[in-house]
C-alpha cells in the first residue's frame, strides 16, 4: 500500500502506523466537579473507546507518518479493496490554527 | 583539584575507518564521509506563526526558507525541510558554543519553538556513481533525477527509524551528493547497514568537518 | 458407512464407488430451531454439540460459500492452551481436551498432532511474564514447563543460539500443544453433525434478519430465501460487525488481515510449534512438509483477505533470524484472512442485546484452537440461555463495565492485540 | 568431451559450445555447454528418470522446460548451500554443478518407497481421514511419526544459510512483466516515447518463446529480431532490463514484488556480493506480458518418463539443441502442438506417430504427415508401456473405436496453453473462460495493469507484437509519455485452433497433478464425496498445492470436475491465485535483516566507555546498556550488582539513564496540553521545578511515567521510560494534532541529544562540588528536591542538573549534549574517585527501584490502573485528562482488585521468583485460591535476603499477611510475607536531605 502524505509525498505503509477509524470523536468535557464531567459521559466514552462501525467499504481513519514527518494524517481507503481515496492533514499538524469553534463543533 | 577535559565523542567514532572497504575495485563506487562539528536546530512554527516564522528565517538566514521537500544554502547554513512548518538549520559549529539555539532565540521569540539537535543526529554523506544503487536498498524514496533533483529533501527511514535525506550539489564527477541525519544511538547501526549495502561498489570512507564542507 | 482402515480396504476392492457424500447437500427447510450463520469451524462445531450434547437436532447452517472458506481453512493449524487470565486459560484447556478426543468423537482422522509448543524468551522481562503464564496453567491444571537456555539448545540445536541480535534465553512450552488438520477439523463436524440430522447450507448468504413484533429474532434472509429460526447463532468472525449490523448492533470488533505462509515441502527439519518471542514469527511443519508460518496482523483495518509487503518481509526476517537455516527453503505460498479483533484481544461468546440473536466473534488470533470449545460452550449458551462455566466471562458487557481479558496489556487497540 | 552428449544436435541452440560445462548428477559427472539449464544438459546426455513423485514415489522424467516444472526437482548444490526442491528447468548451467535427485532412497533408480504405489488403491485422496484413528495413541507413536517421515520432498541444508541476501526499491512509470514478443513488442513502445520502463524477465535471455518457436518479425529471424530490440532498449537511458528477475507478486498502490537470481548462475557468490535480491517495484502502470503455460493432457500413463509438453520439446531442440529422443510421437488436440513436429523433423527426429483427438485435422497437418511419411491418427493416446527408463510404445485408441500401438522414446503432449493469469488475479479478480482458445484469461486486473500477448489469450505471435506494442504505447501514454506514433513489429498469425480435451480414460492411472499424484479418479472420488467446490476438491485431494502451485493441474483438474457434475468450466470456476507466483526463497526477503542485523541497534552515549570497562550489557527494546560491571574476584552477577548497590547507599555512584525518552514540550499552551496528557497537573508547576507525572490510556490504564521538568515559562522538558518512548511520542503528537488542535504546543523529541547520567548516593554532593563549578549553588536550600537548572562544569561545560532519584538516595540527574556523554562518564570517574564512585548498571538500578517499591515494566503492565499502582491520590479532580472517565468503571475501581505490594520469603535465605502465584496459606492450589504473582524480584543486600513487589488481590489490607509464593514451573512452594512495597527509607529523608 502507498499512502500519498500532503507534505512528503507517496510512502510506501512501512513507514506508517495505525490507529484506526477517525470517526469517533474525544467527548468534549468542559467542566470538571470533584473529577466528574457531565452527565452520561461514561456512555460516551464507552462509545468512543470501544465501539466500531468497523465499515466494510469506504472508510475515514488515522494513519501517523512516524517513519517520516511525525504528521497525523487522515486517510480515506476502501477496506474491501484498500484504495485510498483521499489523504488529508490532521487538523492541527504544523503551525496549523485550527478556529476552536470549528474544533470543538467536531469534538462534541 | 584536577580540572577537566571535554573531548567529544561521535557516535560513529568507532565504526567509521578513514580509507577503503568492500569489494576491491580501481575506483570506488560509493564515497561515504561522517561530517563532524556541526549545529543543528529545529526550527517549528507555533500556531498561526508561518508566515511570520518564513520573514524570520529570511531575516536570519538571508534566504527564502525552505519549501516543502527542498533543502536551500543559505550564508553559513543549510536550511532542510523536516515537516510541516519545521526545518532544520544546519551550520558549522562555532567553538565553544553549547546552546546554539541561543543565537536564535531573539529572531524567533514567540514565533517559532527551537529545539537543539546538534547532538541528536549524525550526518553522512554519501556519494559516487553508485551511491544511487545503493540508496534504492535503503530507502523507498525515488530518487531518480527526474523526482529527486538537487535541493530536494525528504523525511523518510532506514531500518525503520526516521531520517532527514536530501541531495546537494553534485559532486566533481557528476554524480550526485546525499545526505543523511539519522539519529544518533542508531548511527552505529545504520553506518554499518550503508557499509553492507555499498559493499558490493567498493567504498571509500572519510570523515571531515563541517567547517570543511 | 463408518470410517476405519476395514471399510477403506474393503472400499479399495470396489475402487472406491461406494463411498457417498461427507455430508447432504441440504436444501433450506421454512423453519429451524436453531439457525447456525457461518458454516466455518466454530459454527459447525456449534451445530453438532447442538445436536450431540444438548438434542436440538432442527438446526441449520447457513454458509455463504463453501464450508470452511473463511478463517477455518486459512489458519496456521496450530492448538495449545497456554493462556494466562482467568477466563481464557480454562477455556482454552477445555478446548484442548476437546481437540484430544476428537477423532473418536467424529470418526474422523482430524490429525490432531501433541508435538508440542514452545514460546521463545529473550530477555528477563519475558521469561517473569511466561513464568507468571505458565505457573496460571499449572494452577489450572495444564502441562507447561519453563526452559533454561541450556535445555532450549538441546531442544532445538538449529535455531540462531549464537549471533543473534537478541539471544534466546529460555522458552515455556506446552507438550500438549501442537497443530491439527484444518480442513478435516470443518470436514470432520460438518460429517458428524450432518449424521445427527443438522443440515448444512452452502452458498445461502444471509441477507438480513426476520424480526417478530416484539423485535425478537425469527429468521434470516438468505440468497435462498427466508428461513425461520426460533434462535439465530452468529459464528462469521471476520465479518461479524456486518453481519450484526443488519440486526442494528455495533460491536467492539475490527476486521484485520492476518498473513499466513507455506514453504515449499522439505524433509522433516521442526518437531513441533516454535514462536519467536523477539519478532513476530511462529513456525511449525506440517504432515506434508511444509512449514507453516506467520506473524502479526498487517496493521489496518480489511476485508480483503490479503496483505502488503511490509509484514511479509516482517515475518521472514523473524524467520531468519530465529532459525537462519531456512533462507534457501522457498516460500510457496501467502494468504490472508480476515480477524474479528476485539478490542482486549478476548472473543466474546453472549446473547446480543437484540433477544434471539446470540453472538460468537472477537476471535483475534485465537480462533482456530478454540474451535471446539468454542462449539461447545455456544451450543450450551444457544440451548440453555446461560452461559457456560468456561466462557462466564466472556461477556459483551466487560468494556462497560471494566472487565476486559487483555492479555497483551494493550488496550483498546485492536491492532496491537 | 561433447561425446557424452549423445542426444545433442551437432548444430543450432543459443548454448555455448566453446564453454563446455561439467557437472554432477546423483554422482554421475556428465557435461553440458554454457547457456544449458540443468534440464536441458540432462536431456542432451540422454537422462530420463530424474525423480520420484511425493505419494506414490513413483518414477518421473523432465515435463517442461520452464519455472512450471512439477517433476524435476532436485537439490542442488551441497553442505551448508543445499537447496532442496530446485526446478532443474531453471538451473542455469555452471562448471561443477552438484546436483541430486530427491525423495528416494536408496536410490532414484530402486526407491524402497515406491512400495506406496502397490497400495494405491488404499491411498487413495484423502484416506487419512478416514483411519489411523484407533488405537487413539496409536496415532502419536505410529501413525503421525511415519507419516512425517514420508513428508516433504528435499532436504534442508539443515544449517545457516552462509550466502547474503539484500533488498531494494525501484521506481518506473512501466513495468513489464515477461520479455516475450509482447514484452518486448511493448517495452520498445513505452520506452521510444519516453516512459521510465522496468523489462522484468525471469529467464536469464530475453525472448521468451521466440528462443523456441522460430518465426519472423519484420521479415527477420525472430531471434535476431529479439537480439535488436534488446539492443535498442539497452540503449535508451529510461529503460531498465531485469534479467533473472521474477515478479512474483501485485501488491497494494503498484508495488510489484520482484526476485532477481544476482548469482544463482555461478557456484558461489563472489566476495561481497549477494545471492539473491529481492526488489520492490513501484510502477505507475504494468503490463503483464507473462505468456502461457501448455497444459497436459490426462491420460493414461501420462506420468511416464519420457513423456513431455511438446512446447518443452521444442524447447530443448530450438534453444539448447538437445533432442529428448530419437523416436517421437506427438498427442495433441490444437494446432500449435504441430509446430513440435516440425522442429522435430528439422532436428532429424523421427516422428513416429502423430495422434490428434480433433475430429477434424486441418489439411495444412495432414499434408505434412503424409509428405513427411508418418502415421497420423485420429483418437487418443489409452496408455503407455514402458517404465523409469522411459517409455517404449504407445497404446492408441483410434476414433473408430480400434486401437493401436507404435513405438516411440518420446510423447510429445499438447492439451493447449493456459494464459499465465496468476499475477493478474493477485487482487482476487477472477479470471474470465474463452472458448476459443479454451483457456482462462484475465479478468478484473489490480489497478494500473493490462494484460498483453498470451497472457491475455493472443496466442498467436503478431497477435502478441500488436497487442504488446499497444500495451506499452497506452500505458506511455497514461503516464504522460505521448512520444511518436510507431508502428507495431509485424508477424504471421499462424493458427491455434483447438478442440478441448482433458481426460482419456483408461486402466492406467491419468495424472492430474504429477507432483503430489493427484490422478482422475482421485477427483472423481472428491466429487462422490461431495467435495464439489474446486476449493474442496484442491483442499481434499492436494491438487494445485505441489510447488508447480498447480501451473499444469489446475485447470484440467476443475475441467474434470466440471465433467463429472455436468456444470460448465466457468461455473465450477478456478481456485484463488496466490503469490508468490514462483516460490521465492525466504533469506530473499530477509535480506540484510537477520543475525545481529535482525534489528537495528541503539548505543548509549557511554556504551564505549562502558565496554572499555567490561560492562555487561543488556538489550533493552533496541537499546544495549551495561547491565553490571564485573570486578575482578567476583563470581557472579549477583556479586556484582550487591556491590554496585552499596556502593551507591553508603557513598556514591552513577549510571547512564539515556535510553529514557526526553521531550522538548513547548508552546504558549504547554502547561494545558501536559495537565489533559497526565492524570496530574502540570501547568502549576513552577519554572525550574520538576514533578513524578503518570499518564493513562483512554481506557483509563496507566500507559507511563516519568519526571517532566519546566525549563522555561514555554519549554517543558518531559521524560519517558525506555520501553515507551515511542509510543508516548505518537501519542502527544495525536494529542497535539487531533485532539487539541487549537493548543499552541510543539513537540520534538530530544531523546538522542542529551547524555544523562543518575548520580545517587549519600556522597553525591560531594562528587557534584568536585565537578561543578564553585560557584554553583548545590546545598538543599540552593538546589531542593524536584529543583531543575542548568549548571556550569569545570573545564567549560554547561549542564542541566535535575535533582530527582529513583533509587530513594540523595541523587541528581545531570545531562550534557550527547558528544560530550563519554566524557563526562570519564570526568565523573575522576571527581568520584576521592569518594569511591561506582558506575552501576541497569540491575543496580532495578534492585533500588525495588527496594523504594516505585514500579516500573513489569508493574505498568497494561492492565493496572493508577489506584493499582498505589498512586490513586494522584488523579486530579480538577481537569479533564485522557483516561479519566474510563478509569472510573466499576470493575476497574472495585474492592477486589490486585495491587501493588511488597513481598518477602519468610525464609531469608530463600530466594524469590517472579512469576510465582499467591496462594492463601491452608487452601487447595486452583484457579480460585490463585489470588496474585510476584512482578519484580531482586536480592536486596540493604535488606539482606530477596525481596519483590506483587499484585495481589485486596494488597494493601493484607499488608503482614503470610502467603504462599507458589511456582510449580520451578518446583517451589513456600511462604512469603505481604508486605509494604517500600523496603528502604519509607520516610524519603535520605533523597531529601
Amino acid at each position: 500500500m502507498r499512502i500519498a502524505c500532503p507534505f512528503c509525498g507517496e510512502r510506501e505503509n512501512g513507514e506508517f502506523t495505525y490507529l484506526g477509524d477517525a470517526k469517533p470523536k474525544r467527548p468534549f468535557v468542559a467542566v470538571i466537579e470533584d473529577g466528574k464531567g457531565a452527565e452520561g459521559e461514561q456512555d460516551a466514552f464507552y462509545e468512543y473507546v470501544y465501539l466500531r462501525d468497523n465499515v466494510a467499504g469506504e472508510m475515514s481513519e488515522y494513519w501517523y507518518h512516524g517513519g517520516g514527518c511525525r504528521s497525523w494524517l487522515v486517510v480515506k481507503r476502501n477496506t474491501l479493496t484498500h484504495e485510498i481515496l483521499s489523504v488529508a492533514a490532521a487538523p492541527g499538524t504544523g503551525a496549523a490554527v485550527v478556529d476552536v469553534a470549528m474544533a470543538k463543533a467536531g469534538t462534541e | 583539584m584536577v580540572d577537566f577535559v571535554w573531548n567529544v565523542r561521535s557516535p560513529l567514532q568507532q565504526a567509521v575507518m578513514p580509507g577503503r572497504a568492500g569489494a576491491i575495485v580501481p575506483f570506488a563506487g560509493v564515497k561515504l564521509a561522517e561530517i563532524r562539528d556541526f549545529d543543528l536546530v529545529q526550527i517549528f512554527a507555533r500556531r498561526g506563526q508561518r508566515e511570520a516564522t518564513a520573514k524570520a528565517v529570511k531575516k536570519h538566514y538571508g534566504v527564502d526558507a525552505p519549501a516543502p521537500r527542498q533543502a536551500v544554502s543559505a550564508k553559513g547554513a543549510t536550511l532542510i525541510w523536516s515537516g510541516p512548518d519545521q526545518l532544520m538549520a544546519l551550520s558549522a559549529r562555532k567553538p565553544g558554543t553549547f546552546r546554539p539555539v541561543d543565537a536564535l532565540r531573539e529572531s524567533f521569540e514567540g514565533i517559532a519553538s527551537l529545539s537543539d539537535q546538534s547532538d541528536g543526529r549524525c550526518l553522512i554523506r554519501m556519494s559516487g556513481l553508485q551511491a544511487r544503487a545503493m540508496l534504492a536498498k535503503l530507502t523507498s524514496v525515488d530518487l531518480h533525477d527526474s523526482v529527486f533533483p538537487v535541493g530536494t529533501a525528504a523525511t523518510t527511514s532506514i531500518d525503520h527509524t526516521a531520517v532527514n535525506l536530501w541531495r546537494s550539489e553534485n559532486s566533481e564527477d557528476g554524480s550526485p551528493v546525499f545526505n543523511v541525519l539519522v539519529f544518533s544511538s542508531f548511527a552505529d547501526s545504520i553506518w554499518h547497514t550503508i557499509v553492507d549495502a555499498a559493499a558490493e561498489y567498493g567504498i571509500e570512507i572519510e570523515t571531515r568537518s563541517a567547517a570543511s564542507v | 458407512m463408518k470410517y476405519s482402515i476395514f471399510s477403506l480396504a474393503k472400499a479399495a476392492l470396489t475402487g472406491h464407488k461406494g463411498w457417498g457424500r461427507a455430508w447432504r447437500d441440504a436444501a433450506p427447510k421454512a423453519h429451524y430451531d436453531v439457525v447456525i450463520i457461518g458454516g466455518g469451524g466454530h459454527g459447525l462445531a456449534t451445530a453438532y454439540h447442538l445436536a450431540e450434547r444438548y438434542g436440538i437436532r432442527n438446526v441449520a447452517v447457513l454458509e455463504k460459500g463453501w464450508i470452511g472458506s473463511g478463517n477455518a481453512g486459512r489458519n496456521t493449524t496450530i492448538i495449545r492452551s497456554n493462556y494466562g487470565l482467568p477466563g481464557n486459560t480454562g477455556f482454552y484447556e477445555l478446548s484442548m481436551k476437546l481437540w484430544e478426543r476428537m477423532e473418536q468423537d467424529l470418526n474422523y482422522n482430524t490429525m490432531v498432532s501433541q508435538r508440542g509448543i514452545i514460546n521463545l524468551y529473550h530477555s528477563d522481562a519475558q521469561r517473569d511474564a511466561f513464568a507468571r503464564r505458565g505457573n496460571t496453567m499449572r494452577i489450572n491444571g495444564i502441562d507447561a514447563e519453563l526452559l533454561d537456555k541450556a535445555a532450549v539448545r538441546k531442544m532445538l540445536p538449529f535455531l540462531n543460539h549464537d549471533n543473534a541480535r537478541f539471544p534466546i534465553m529460555g522458552g515455556l512450552v506446552q507438550r500438549r500443544g501442537g497443530t491439527a488438520r484444518h480442513d478435516a477439523v470443518v470436514w470432520g463436524y460438518a460429517r458428524a453433525a450432518d449424521r445427527l440430522g443438522v443440515d448444512i447450507i452452502q452458498n445461502c448468504e444471509v441477507t438480513g434478519f426476520v424480526r417478530d413484533h416484539n423485535g425478537r429474532v425469527a429468521g434470516v434472509e438468505t440468497s435462498r430465501g427466508r428461513i425461520g429460526a426460533g434462535k439465530v447463532g452468529m459464528a462469521v468472525a471476520g465479518n461479524s460487525s456486518r453481519v450484526a449490523a443488519m440486526a442494528g448492533l455495533r460491536l467492539p470488533i475490527e476486521s484485520h488481515v492476518l498473513q499466513a505462509f507455506v514453504s515449499e515441502a522439505i524433509k522433516p527439519l521442526i518437531p513441533g510449534v516454535i514462536t519467536f518471542g523477539a519478532g513476530h514469527f511462529y513456525v511449525s511443519q506440517s504432515d506434508k512438509g511444509g512449514l507453516v508460518f506467520g506473524g502479526d496482523i498487517d496493521g489496518y483495518n480489511s476485508y480483503a483477505q490479503r496483505g502488503n509487503m511490509p509484514v511479509i518481509e516482517d515475518v521472514c526476517e523473524g524467520g531468519m533470524a530465529l532459525m537462519p537455516m531456512i533462507g534457501r527453503v522457498r516460500m510457496l505460498r501467502n494468504w490472508g484472512g480476515i480477524m474479528d479483533m476485539s478490542m482486549d484481544g478476548t472473543p466474546i461468546i453472549d446473547k446480543s442485546p437484540v433477544d434471539g440473536l446470540y453472538v460468537n466473534a472477537g476471535w483475534c488470533y485465537g480462533g482456530f484452537k478454540a474451535t471446539p470449545a468454542s462449539g461447545l460452550v455456544f451450543a450450551h449458551l444457544m440451548a440453555t440461555d446461560t452461559p457456560h462455566e468456561e466462557a462466564r466471562r466472556f461477556r459483551l458487557d466487560r468494556f462497560e463495565r471494566g472487565a476486559m481479558i487483555d492479555e497483551k496489556g494493550q488496550g483498546a487497540q485492536p491492532n496491537l492485540h | 568431451m561433447a561425446s557424452q552428449q549423445a542426444n545433442r544436435l551437432a548444430a543450432g541452440g543459443l548454448i555455448d559450445r566453446t564453454t563446455p560445462l561439467r557437472f554432477s548428477f546423483d554422482g554421475k559427472t556428465m557435461t553440458g555447454y554454457a547457456g544449458d539449464t540443468l534440464a536441458s544438459a540432462l536431456v542432451a546426455n540422454g537422462v530420463k528418470l530424474v525423480g520420484r513423485s511425493f505419494k506414490y514415489h513413483r518414477p518421473r522424467g523432465i515435463l517442461t522446460a520452464g519455472s512450471e516444472e512439477p517433476n524435476a526437482l532436485v537439490e542442488l548444490r551441497s553442505g551448508a548451500r543445499r537447496e532442496p526442491n530446485t526446478r532443474a528447468t531453471t538451473i542455469e548451467l555452471y562448471d561443477g554443478l552438484d546436483a541430486l535427485s530427491q525423495n528416494r532412497w536408496p536410490s532414484l533408480g530402486f526407491d524402497v518407497m515406491a512400495v506406496n504405489s502397490l497400495l494405491s488403491p488404499i491411498f487413495v485422496a484423502g484416506f487419512y481421514y478416514k483411519t489411523f484413528m484407533w488405537p487413539a495413541k496409536f496415532w502419536e507413536k505410529i501413525y503421525e511419526p511415519a507419516i512425517r517421515r514420508a513428508a516433504g520432498l528435499g532436504r534442508p541444508s539443515g544449517v545457516a544459510d552462509p550466502d547474503h541476501y539484500d533488498k531494494a526499491w525501484a521506481h518506473c512509470d512501466v513495468l513489464i512483466v515477461g520479455s516475450g514478443p509482447a514484452g518486448l513488442a511493448a517495452a520498445l513502445a513505452a520506452g521510444r516515447a519516453g516512459a521510465r520502463v522496468i523489462l522484468a524477465e525471469e529467464d536469464s535471455l530475453v525472448g521468451g518463446r521466440l528462443n523456441s518457436d522460430g518465426g519472423e518479425i519484420d521479415t527477420i529471424p525472430a531471434a535476431e529480431w529479439a537480439d535488436a530490440a534488446l539492443g535498442e532498449l539497452r540503449s535508451m537511458r529510461n529503460v531498465r532490463v531485469m534479467t533473472r528477475t521474477a515478479v512474483f507478486g501485485v501488491y497494494d498502490g503498484g508495488t510489484y514484488g520482484a526476485l532477481e537470481r544476482v548469482n544463482d548462475h555461478v557456484p558461489v557468490p563472489p566476495k561481497h556480493q549477494v545471492r539473491q535480491r529481492l526488489w520492490r517495484i513501484v510502477a505507475k502502470r504494468c503490463i503483464l506480458a507473462a505468456g502461457a503455460t501448455e497444459r497436459p493432457i490426462v491420460f493414461p500413463g501420462n506420468d511416464t518418463p519420457g513423456v513431455m509438453m511438446a512446447s518443452a520439446v521444442r524447447t530443448y531442440i530450438e534453444r539448447f539443441a538437445a533432442v529428448p529422443g530419437k523416436r517421437l510421437t506427438l498427442f495433441t488436440n490444437n494446432d500449435d502442438g504441430w509446430r513440435t513436429v516440425e522442429s522435430a523433423l528439422q532436428a532429424g527426429v523421427e516422428i513416429a506417430a502423430v495422434i490428434d483427438a480433433r475430429k477434424d485435422v486441418p489439411a495444412r497437418c495432414k499434408a505434412l504427415a503424409e509428405d513427411d511419411g508418418f502415421a497420423l491418427y485420429s483418437g487418443n493416446v489409452t496408455g503407455v508401456r514402458g517404465g523409469k527408463a522411459g517409455i517404449s510404445h504407445v497404446d492408441i485408441g483410434l476414433a473408430n473405436g480400434r486401437r493401436t500401438t507404435v513405438s516411440a522414446d518420446t510423447l510429445a503432449m499438447s492439451g493447449g496453453w493456459n494464459p499465465s493469469v496468476g499475477l493478474a488475479s493477485h487482487h482476487r479478480g477472477r479470471p474470465k473462460w474463452q472458448a476459443e482458445i479454451a483457456a482462462f484469461v484475465p479478468d478484473g486486473c489490480p489497478p494500473g495493469m493490462t494484460v498483453a500477448g498470451a497472457a491475455n489469450g493472443e496466442l498467436s505471435l503478431g497477435a502478441c507484437l500488436r497487442s504488446g506494442h499497444e500495451a506499452g504505447a497506452s500505458a506511455a501514454a497514461d503516464c504522460g509519455h505521448a512520444g511518436a506514433k510507431h508502428t507495431a513489429p509485424a508477424a504471421t498469425d499462424e493458427s491455434v485452433a483447438i478442440a478441448p480435451l482433458w481426460h482419456v480414460e483408461g486402466k492406467q492411472k491419468a495424472f492430474v497433478d504429477f507432483q503430489h499424484d493427484v490422478t482422475a479418479s482421485d477427483v472423481a472420488l472428491a466429487q462422490r464425496e461431495g467435495f464439489e467446490s474446486v476449493e474442496h476438491l484442491k483442499r481434499y485431494t492436494t491438487l494445485g498445492m505441489a510447488t508447480d502451485q498447480g501451473k499444469t493441474s489446475n485447470v484440467t483438474g476443475l475441467a474434470i470436475m466440471a465433467q463429472l457434475t455436468g456444470r460448465s468450466i466457468p461455473q465450477t470456476g478456478t481456485t484463488i491465485y496466490r503469490p508468490p507466483q514462483v516460490p521465492v526463497a525466504i533469506g530473499a526477503f530477509a535480506g540484510h535483516h537477520r543475525d545481529e542485523n535482525f534489528h537495528a541497534t541503539r548505543l548509549t552515549p557511554s556504551h564505549h566507555w562502558a565496554a572499555e570497562r567490561g560492562a555487561v550489557f543488556v538489550d533493552t527494546g533496541l537499546w544495549k546498556r551495561a547491565q553490571w560491571y564485573p570486578q575482578p574476584g567476583e563470581n557472579d552477577w549477583l556479586e556484582s550488582v550487591s556491590r554496585e548497590v552499596l556502593a551507591v547507599r553508603n557513598g556514591v555512584g552513577f549510571c547512564d539513564v539515556s535510553t529514557l525518552g526526553k521531550i522538548d514540550v513547548m508552546g504558549k499552551d504547554a502547561g494545558v496540553f501536559l495537565d489533559r496528557v497526565y492524570l496530574n497537573a502540570f501547568s502549576s508547576l513552577g519554572v525550574g521545578k520538576a514533578r513524578y507525572g503518570l499518564m493513562l490510556r483512554e481506557d483509563g490504564i496507566v500507559m507511563d511515567d516519568g519526571t517532566t521538568s519546566r525549563l522555561a515559562e514555554d519549554h517543558y522538558y518531559l521524560t519517558t521510560t525506555t520501553a515507551k518512548a515511542g509510543p508516548v511520542m505518537q501519542h502527544l503528537e495525536f494529542c497535539r494534532q487531533v485532539l487539541w488542535p487549537e493548543l499552541d504546543v510543539q513537540i520534538t523529541s530530544c531523546t538522542d541529544q542529551w547524555a544523562t547520567f543518575s548520580i545517587a548516593g549519600p556522597k553525591t554532593r560531594d562528587l557534584l562540588r568536585e565537578i561543578v563549578d564553585p560557584a554553583e549553588d548545590l546545598s538543599n536550600e540552593g538546589f531542593p528536591f524536584m529543583g531543575v537548572r542548568e549548571v556550569q562544569l569545570r573545564g567549560g561545560m554547561v549542564a542541566r542538573l535535575f535533582r530527582i532519584s529513583f533509587s530513594g538516595e540523595m541523587a541528581f540527574e545531570i545531562s550534557v549534549p550527547a558528544r560530550y556523554g563519554d566524557a563526562l562518564a570519564r570526568n565523573l570517574m575522576i571527581a568520584g574517585k576521592p569518594f569511591g564512585v561506582t558506575p552501576y548498571g541497569t540491575e543496580a538500578l532495578g534492585v533500588m527501584r525495588i527496594e523504594k517499591g516505585h514500579v516500573a515494566g513489569p508493574e505498568l503492565n497494561g492492565t493496572t490502573t493508577a489506584a493499582d499502582l498505589g498512586l490513586g491520590k494522584m488523579m486530579s479532580k480538577k481537569k479533564d485528562f485522557v483516561g479519566r472517565v474510563m478509569a472510573g468503571r466499576e470493575a476497574l475501581v472495585a474492592q477486589d482488585r490486585q495491587v501493588v505490594v511488597g513481598i518477602k520469603p519468610l525464609d531469608k535465605t530463600r530466594r524469590l521468583r517472579s512469576g510465582a502465584h499467591i496462594i492463601p496459606r491452608g487452601t487447595m492450589v486452583g484457579p480460585e485460591t490463585d489470588q496474585g504473582y510476584v512482578t519484580s524480584v531482586c536480592y536486596s543486600p540493604i535488606v539482606g535476603q530477596w525481596i519483590g513487589l506483587g499484585l495481589v488481590e485486596r494488597g494493601r489490607e493484607r499488608i503482614g499477611e503470610i502467603v504462599r509464593a507458589h511456582d510449580p514451573l520451578r518446583d517451589e512452594d513456600y511462604e512469603v510475607e505481604i508486605c509494604n512495597p517500600c523496603f528502604y527509607d519509607p520516610e524519603g529523608g535520605r533523597q531529601r536531605g
